[in-house]
C-alpha cells in the first residue's frame, strides 16, 4: 500500500521549491488520491453553484468535489445544505439529473429510503419487516445514518462547501481584497445566460496554472496581442490573495503605451500575424462599457484550488474545474449578466461570449495547451517546470504582470495541503 | 424574378450538402459565402435551448462576424491540425414562407486528428432558413443544436 | 509488489462483518487481482453453458471464467472438456469464434500446433526440423505442453467447471435444496430461445449483490410493484444453500394479502405511480401458468460466484456474470423453454421476455443501478454500505423476504475464499 | 380510394424521418402513433436472426402493447436521463404487395447522457413494412436487427 | 514505489533462460516503466525517420523514442539533431504537426520562448520585464535551459538516435552483417512511396516476437504458404546481429525442393488450403525481379529494440514500433522504392504492396494475433510462452529458419538492458 | 441504346447502396460484380493523396485482382469474425462524360466484432466512377479516400 514516505521520494521536489512543479505530479495515481483526500476533502473552499439556481424550496443542483458527487439543496427555511450524493445504505445515488426539485425529501431508487432536505434519514422502506418477519435489526438507528453534509459558505449568491472543519472561514480563506472583487462582481442581482462544459485531456493542475499565468494571456492567445485586447504591457497587475493561494490578475481599459513590442519584437508570435492590419471587420467585440465604473476592463480571479471569476470586459462568468482521474478533467462554465441588463446590454455579453468557452477567440487554446503539455511530459516524469519569471517567490510585482508569483502561488497552496 | 423562385428542397439539400463538404475538406476560406449579408450563425446546445438560455458556443449576427471568426481560427488562433466528417440524416421542412425554406437535418460530425484519432466529435440538429440570392441558394439562418453540452477540448472550425 | 498485509490492511473489513461492503472493493486494482486467484481460479465451481450447444463430436463454444477464456468442448466418447484457451506454445487462442465445430483437435493459427478434444498437445509443426536441421530441442516433450483442463461438472444439461481440486463436489458446494431447484426448473430437455449480453459500468459484485437482493425487488422495478407481480407481501421465502454462499429466492403465484402498502405507503416509490390504474392494455404479461406445478411463480436463484437461474412466472433465464477488470462487467443472458413447449407456451414465453434483458420491464433498472452506485462511492473508498435487514446474520428468516441475508451470504463466500 | 393508393419510397422514408425525430425529441407519446393497431415491433440481434433463435430484447405484437411499454418507460421504470439521436443510409425496397411496401434501412443511433457523455449505442437495419390507414402511413411491422449483441447498459427509449 | 526488487520478484523469469517469456511482461505497468527508463532511454539504438523527409534548412519531422515525442529536424549545416519535444519551461511541444518547416527556430506557443535548431533557448518573452517591472530572475540563464538533445547516428539516410551516452557506437551495436544489409537495400537514392500506421491491441513485444519469428511467416500466413512465396523449405536461414540483439530473415527466389508438406502435411493449415489451384488470377504479384542481384527475394532485418527493415520480393518498407503503454502499440509503415526506378518498377512495387501494411495479403494476421494473445494470456500472468525451437539459445541453426533463435536474441537484448 | 443512356444519378446512388449492402451483410463474393472488367479500385488515405504519395492500403487494378483479394480474405487469410454497418452521406456529382458519372460521397463505417464490440472504424469519402454495362451499372473506378492514415489492427473486408 502507498505510505506517504513513497509518495514524498517519487515526487521529490526540486530545491529550488514553488519556482518547479515536478512533471510526475500530473499523472501519478497515488498524487491523485493524496490530492483527492488532502485538498478535495480537506482543508479549501469549493465553489458549488449560484443561489439562483435554487428557486425554491426542494429545488436541487448536482455539484462535484473532485471526485465525490454533491446535492445543493434548498430547504423550507431558505437554508442551503450540501450533502454528499450518495445513500447510507448501499450507496446508491440520490439525484442522478443535473439539476431538479422534490417536495420535501429525497428517496433512493434501489429500495427507497427517504432522506430530508437536511439529509437526515426519515424512512426505511420495511423497517418493521411484513407481517412482523424480517425487517432492520433492532441496534439500527436511523440518526446514524444520514447523508454526509459539509460546511457551506454563501456569498453574494455564489454558493461554497469544505469537507474540513478545519478550513478558515470563507473571507479569511481568500483574503478581504479577493472578497471585495466577488463583491465587485457580483454584488447586484446575478441571471444566467448559459452554462456548458469542456473536456481537457489533461490534469487538472495544468488548466489551473494556465488560469492563474498571465504571461501566456497575450501570447498563447494571438487573438489577444494583435486585437490589443489584453497586453503584458498594459496598465495592471496581480493582488495575490490570503498566503499567496489565490490570484486576481487585471488590466484597465487604457491606450497601451508600450504596446509596439508586440508588433515589433519578432521573437513574439503576434509580430508574425498580418491579420487585422485594420481591427476586425465587426464592431461588435470591441463596443464595451466600463461595468463597474473603475476602468478595470479585464479581471482573472481564482478562489483557491478550483473556482474561477471571470471579467473579460464584459464577458462574465464562472468556472469550475473538476479533475475526472489524473489525466482528464472538466471544466463548467457559466455565463452571466445583471437582472437589470437592458436587451442592448444582454445582446452584448452574448456577443462577447464569443470570446469564452470551448470556441473562444481568446480561450480556446486553453482546452488544448493543457493535453499538448500532458503528452510531451509523459516521458520526463523525472523533470519539472521552470517559472523563474518575476523571480522564485510569490510577492506580487507592483503593477506588473510579467511574473508566474501567482502560478507559483498556487504550488504554495498544494504543498500546503498535500505536504508534497 | 429569381428572388421569387422558391427554394426547393433539392437546392436547399445541395447548400447543405456543399456547406459540409467545403468545410470537411478544409476550404474554410469559403465558410461566409455560404450565409447572406444579414444572416445569423449559432451553436448552441440543447440543454440551453431547452432551459431558454440565450447563450451561444460560436454566434455571428451578420456575415462580416463570419469573416472575423474564420480569419481568427486561420490566422490567429492555434490548435493541433484536424478535420471533420459530416454525415446528414434527412431534412425534414419546418416551413416554407416568401421564399424562405426552413429545414431541420440530424447530423454527425467525425473529428479526425492529424494523428489519425477518430472520434464521434458531436451529434446534433442544424436548424437552417435558406433563401435564394443573386439566384443562388445561401443561409439567411443557420442554428446548430448540439445534442451534448459537453464540448471535447475545443471547436475551433464551424460545424 | 502488493503483499497480502498491505491489501488487507487497505480493506479494512468492519466489525460489523458481512453487514457492511468496504467500497474499496469495487474499484481496487489489487482485489480485483486477489478475486482472479482465489474466487476466479479458486474453489468455486463456474458456470460455462449447456450441453445443448454442443450437439456432435467437435462441437465447442467459447466460455469465461474471469479473465480466463475457457473452450467447452464435446469429444467423441460424449464426454465435455472445459480446456484453457491458451496455446501451451506462445499464448495464442486456439478458438476466437463464439461457437464452432472442430473435427477431432483444435490447430493453433500461428504455428499450427495441434491439441486434441481433451487438450493433449498432439502435432508440432516442423518439430524434427527442415531437412534435419532446426526442429524441437531433443529435451522438448509434448506430454507437458497440453492445454490447461478444467474439473467439470454437468446436471440437467448444465456446465460447470472450477480450477481448483480444493473445490468441494458440485452437489455438496450448493446444497441439496439448490440441487432439487435446478431439477425443477431443467429436469426436462431444454431448448435456447435466444441470447443476448449486457455491458454493466461496475464491479461484479455491484451486480451479484443485486440479483440476491430480494429488498428491491419490488421497489427499483416499480413495475413490479405497481403491477403486483412481485412484492414482498407476497407469500415467498429465501433459501440459503450450502454455508449461505448461495441463494434462491421465491413467491407464490397467490392474492397478495397485505399488498396496499405499495400504494398506500407514502414512503414508497409505487405509491406515487398514477399509471396502471386499470393495469395493462395488453393481457399477454399476466397470461401465465403454473410451469412446475407448485404455485410457485418466481424463483431467483445462484450459484456463488456468478451463476443465476431465474424463473418469472414463465420467463426462463440463466445469466453468467463475467468480470471485465474493476469497473466494466459483461452479463450474458440465455433465455430458454423446453422442448416440448407446444407454440402457444413458446410465443408467451417470448412475450413474457419482455421483462428480462437490457430493455426487461422489471430488470433494465439491474443494468444501470451498479453503475449510478460505481460513480457515487468512488470519493468515499474508506466507507462501506450497511445492510442490517433481518439481522447481520446469514440465517433465513422463515417465510420471509424483508431480509438481506441472502446479500450477507455472498459476503460469507466472499471472505471465505479471499482471505479478506 | 386511399387504401388502394400504394405507398411510395418518399411517403414510406417521410415515415421513417418522422418516427427517429419523435424518438430523438423525446416525444414518446407519439411512437404508438406511427404504427396501425395490427401491428408488430420487434428489436433483435444480427446473433439471434442467423442463428434462428426467436428471442426479441423488446417486442410488442399490437398497439396495446406499445402503449403499455411506453407507460412503463415513462413512468415506471427508471434510468438516467438520455436522449439519442438516429442516422439513416439509403433504403432498399424489398418488396412492394397489395400496398404495403417493405424497405429495409441501414442506422446508427448514438445515445447523448445528460452528463454530455455521447456513444455510438447501437448500428443495424430497419426491416419495415408500411402500409397506408386512414390516407396516412403507418408501420404495420417493424424489426429492428442490430448488429451487435451486447447491449451497453440497457435500452429504455424504443428504438 | 515500485522497487527493483519488487520488480524481479514478480516477474520471476523461469530456469530455462530466454526459451520462456513469462507472460506478466506483456501488460505490467512497472515493467513498461522500466522499459521505458533502461531500453527506450537506455542504451539501445532508435529508428527515428529518413534524410529525404528533411529536404531543407528547418525541415522538420516529430517522431518518437518510447513515450518520448523526438523533432527530427536539419540545420544550416546540414548536420541533422534529434531533440525532445519538451519546452524548457512548461512542458509544451515545440512542434504539434507530423512534418513541417521552420526558418531558423522553433518558437513555443505557450509563451513564446525560442529555440534553435541545435535546441538552445535563444530567446525568452518578457526575459527582462515591461518598463523594468517583472522578468526574469537574474540567476537564470539560457544555457542551462535548452532542449534535450540525442546522439545521431545516420546510415545510407536513415536516422538512428540513442539518449544514452553508453550505447555502442551504431555499427558496433548491429554488427558488420546487419550493416551490409542496410547498405545492400538502402544503398541508393530511395523515395518514398507512401505511408500509414496500424494501432496493435497488445503490447509492444508481441509484435516485435512476431517480427523476429521466421516460424510462423509460411504458417500464420497461409497465403504465403499456398502461394509458395515464403516457406521454411525454401533456401533460407537467419543472420544474427551483434551480441544476437538483431537479425535478419532471408529466403532464396529458388524452387521449393520440399515444399509437398505444406500441401500435404494434414497438421498444417495450408495443406487444408483448396484455393488457388491454379494459382492467382492476376500475375502482378508474381511478376517479380532481382532488386540486388542475389536471388535473395526476401530480407527482414530488425535493430533492437524497434526498427524493421523488409524486403519482401520488390515490396520495400521501413516500420517503426512505437509503444502507447502496456497493452497498446502503434505500428508505423514507410514504403519506399529508389529515385531512378522506372515507372514500371515503381508501379510494380506498388502493386507488391498489397502484401504489406493492414491489408497485406501476408502481413494483416500480424495486425491481429498480438491481440489475440494478449486477450488469452491476461488469466495467467504466471505462466510464460515456450520457445524451444532449434534449442534454447540463440546461435543459429546454419543454413535453416526453423528456428526460434532469433526470438531468443530478442529476449537476450531485453534481459541485459532490463536486469529482468 | 444502353451503353448511350448516360448513368442517372439515381442509378449511381442505387449501385452505391447495393454495394455496401452486400459488404454489410457478408456476401463478399458479390464484391467484383459491381465492377466492370478494366476496372480500378484503390483504399488509400487523404494523407498520402495530399501529400502526392501513390501508395495504397488496398489496390485492385483489374477485375482478376478484386478476385484474387476477396478469395484470400475468404480462403487464406485469419481474423476475428467481424462484419461492417456503412453509413452514406449525399453524393456530389462531380462529371458526367460519354456515359460515365463521376460522384463523391462522404461515409461512414462501424466495425463490428464478434464479442458485439462497436467501434467508429473509418470515415471517409468514396470517389467513384459509375458506368453502364450490359444495361447495368458498374465501378469503372472505386476509389476510397480515408480521413485518417491510422488503421485499428486490420483491413480484411473491403471498404
Ligand atoms: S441503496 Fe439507497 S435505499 Fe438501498
Ligand atoms: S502460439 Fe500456438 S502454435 Fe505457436
Ligand atoms: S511552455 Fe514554452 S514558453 Fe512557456
Ligand atoms: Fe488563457
Ligand atoms: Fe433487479
Ligand atoms: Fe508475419
Amino acid at each position: 500500500m502507498q505510505t506517504d514516505d513513497d509518495l514524498g521520494q517519487r515526487v521529490a521536489w526540486p530545491p529550488e521549491g514553488v519556482a518547479r512543479a515536478p512533471y510526475v505530479l500530473f499523472s501519478d495515481p497515488h498524487v491523485y488520491a493524496r490530492e483527492q483526500a488532502a485538498i478535495f476533502r480537506g482543508a479549501a473552499w469549493h465553489f458549488l453553484g449560484l443561489e439562483i439556481e435554487l428557486p425554491e424550496t426542494g429545488s436541487y443542483i448536482l455539484s462535484h468535489i473532485g471526485d465525490t458527487q454533491i446535492i445543493v439543496v434548498r430547504d423550507g427555511r431558505g437554508d442551503i445544505h450540501a450533502l454528499v450524493n450518495r445513500c447510507a445504505h448501499k450507496g446508491t445515488p440520490l439525484v442522478f439529473a443535473k439539476s431538479g426539485k422534490v417536495a420535501d425529501r429525497f428517496m433512493c431508487i434501489y429500495h427507497n429510503w427517504c432522506f430530508d432536505l437536511r439529509g437526515d434519514l426519515v424512512s426505511v422502506a420495511f423497517e418493521k419487516g411484513v407481517r412482523g418477519k424480517g425487517g432492520m435489526t433492532p441496534s439500527f438507528c436511523k440518526e446514524q445514518h444520514g447523508l454526509d453534509r459539509l460546511r457551506v459558505h454563501r456569498i453574494c449568491g455564489l454558493i461554497f462547501a469544505t469537507f474540513s472543519p478545519d478550513t478558515p472561514d470563507f473571507e479569511d480563506y481568500i483574503g478581504p481584497a479577493h472578497v471585495a472583487n466577488i463583491k465587485r462582481v457580483c454584488g447586484r442581482p446575478l441571471t444566467i445566460l448559459g452554462q456548458y462544459s469542456q473536456i481537457l485531456h489533461s490534469n487538472w493542475k495544468l488548466y489551473m496554472e494556465n488560469v492563474k499565468d498571465p504571461y501566456h494571456a497575450s501570447l498563447l492567445h494571438a487573438f489577444n496581442g494583435v486585437m490589443k485586447m489584453d497586453r503584458l504591457t498594459m496598465e495592471g497587475g496581480i493582488t495575490m490573495g490570503a498566503r499567496g493561494w489565490h490570484h486576481i490578475s487585471y488590466s484597465k481599459m487604457t491606450v497601451d503605451p508600450g504596446g509596439e513590442v508586440y508588433e515589433k519584437a519578432t521573437q513574439l508570435r503576434s509580430a508574425e500575424i498580418s491579420a487585422y492590419g485594420f481591427g476586425l471587420r465587426d464592431p461588435v467585440l470591441t463596443d464595451v462599457w466600463d461595468d463597474f465604473g473603475d476602468k478595470v476592463s479585464l479581471t482573472v480571479q481564482d478562489v483557491f484550488p478550483c473556482f474561477v471569476l471571470q471579467q473579460l470586459r464584459n464577458c462574465l462568468a464562472f468556472r469550475r474545474v473538476r479533475p475526472l482521474g489524473p489525466e482528464k478533467t472538466e471544466l463548467f462554465w457559466t455565463a452571466f449578466g445583471y437582472a437589470d441588463d437592458g436587451a442592448d446590454r444582454k445582446a452584448k455579453r452574448l456577443a462577447q461570449a464569443n470570446m469564452m468557452g470551448p470556441a473562444g477567440l481568446i480561450s480556446m487554446e486553453d482546452g488544448m495547451i493543457g493535453a499538448l503539455i500532458q503528452d510531451s511530459i509523459q516521458g520526463d516524469q523525472d523533470k519539472a517546470s521552470v517559472m523563474e519569471l518575476g523571480g522564485r517567490g510569490i510577492d506580487a510585482v507592483e503593477g506588473s504582470r510579467a511574473s508566474e508569483g501567482s502560478v507559483r502561488g498556487f504550488w504554495t497552496g498544494y504543498r500546503a495541503l498535500t505536504g508534497l | 424574378m429569381d428572388a421569387i423562385a422558391p427554394v426547393t428542397q433539392a437546392e436547399a439539400r445541395a447548400l447543405l450538402r456543399d456547406y459540409v463538404n467545403a468545410i470537411d475538406r478544409g476550404r474554410l476560406g469559403e465558410w461566409p459565402n455560404f450565409f447572406v449579408d444579414a444572416c445569423s450563425y449559432r451553436i448552441t446546445t440543447r440543454e440551453n435551448e431547452e432551459r431558454g438560455f440565450p447563450l451561444s458556443i460560436m454566434l455571428c449576427s451578420n456575415r462580416a462576424m463570419l469573416f472575423d471568426r474564420i480569419e481568427a481560427t486561420e490566422k490567429a488562433n492555434i490548435f493541433e491540425p484536424h478535420s471533420y466528417r459530416h454525415i446528414l440524416s434527412d431534412s425534414e421542412i419546418v416551413s416554407e414562407s416568401d421564399g424562405a425554406l426552413t429545414m431541420r437535418t440530424s447530423f454527425l460530425c467525425v473529428r479526425i486528428m492529424q494523428t489519425g484519432e477518430t472520434m464521434l466529435f458531436v451529434s446534433g440538429e442544424y436548424i437552417d432558413e435558406i433563401v435564394r440570392e443573386e439566384g443562388r441558394c445561401r443561409f439567411r439562418s443557420k442554428r446548430v443544436v448540439l445534442d451534448s453540452s459537453r464540448i471535447d477540448t475545443l471547436i475551433a472550425i464551424p460545424l
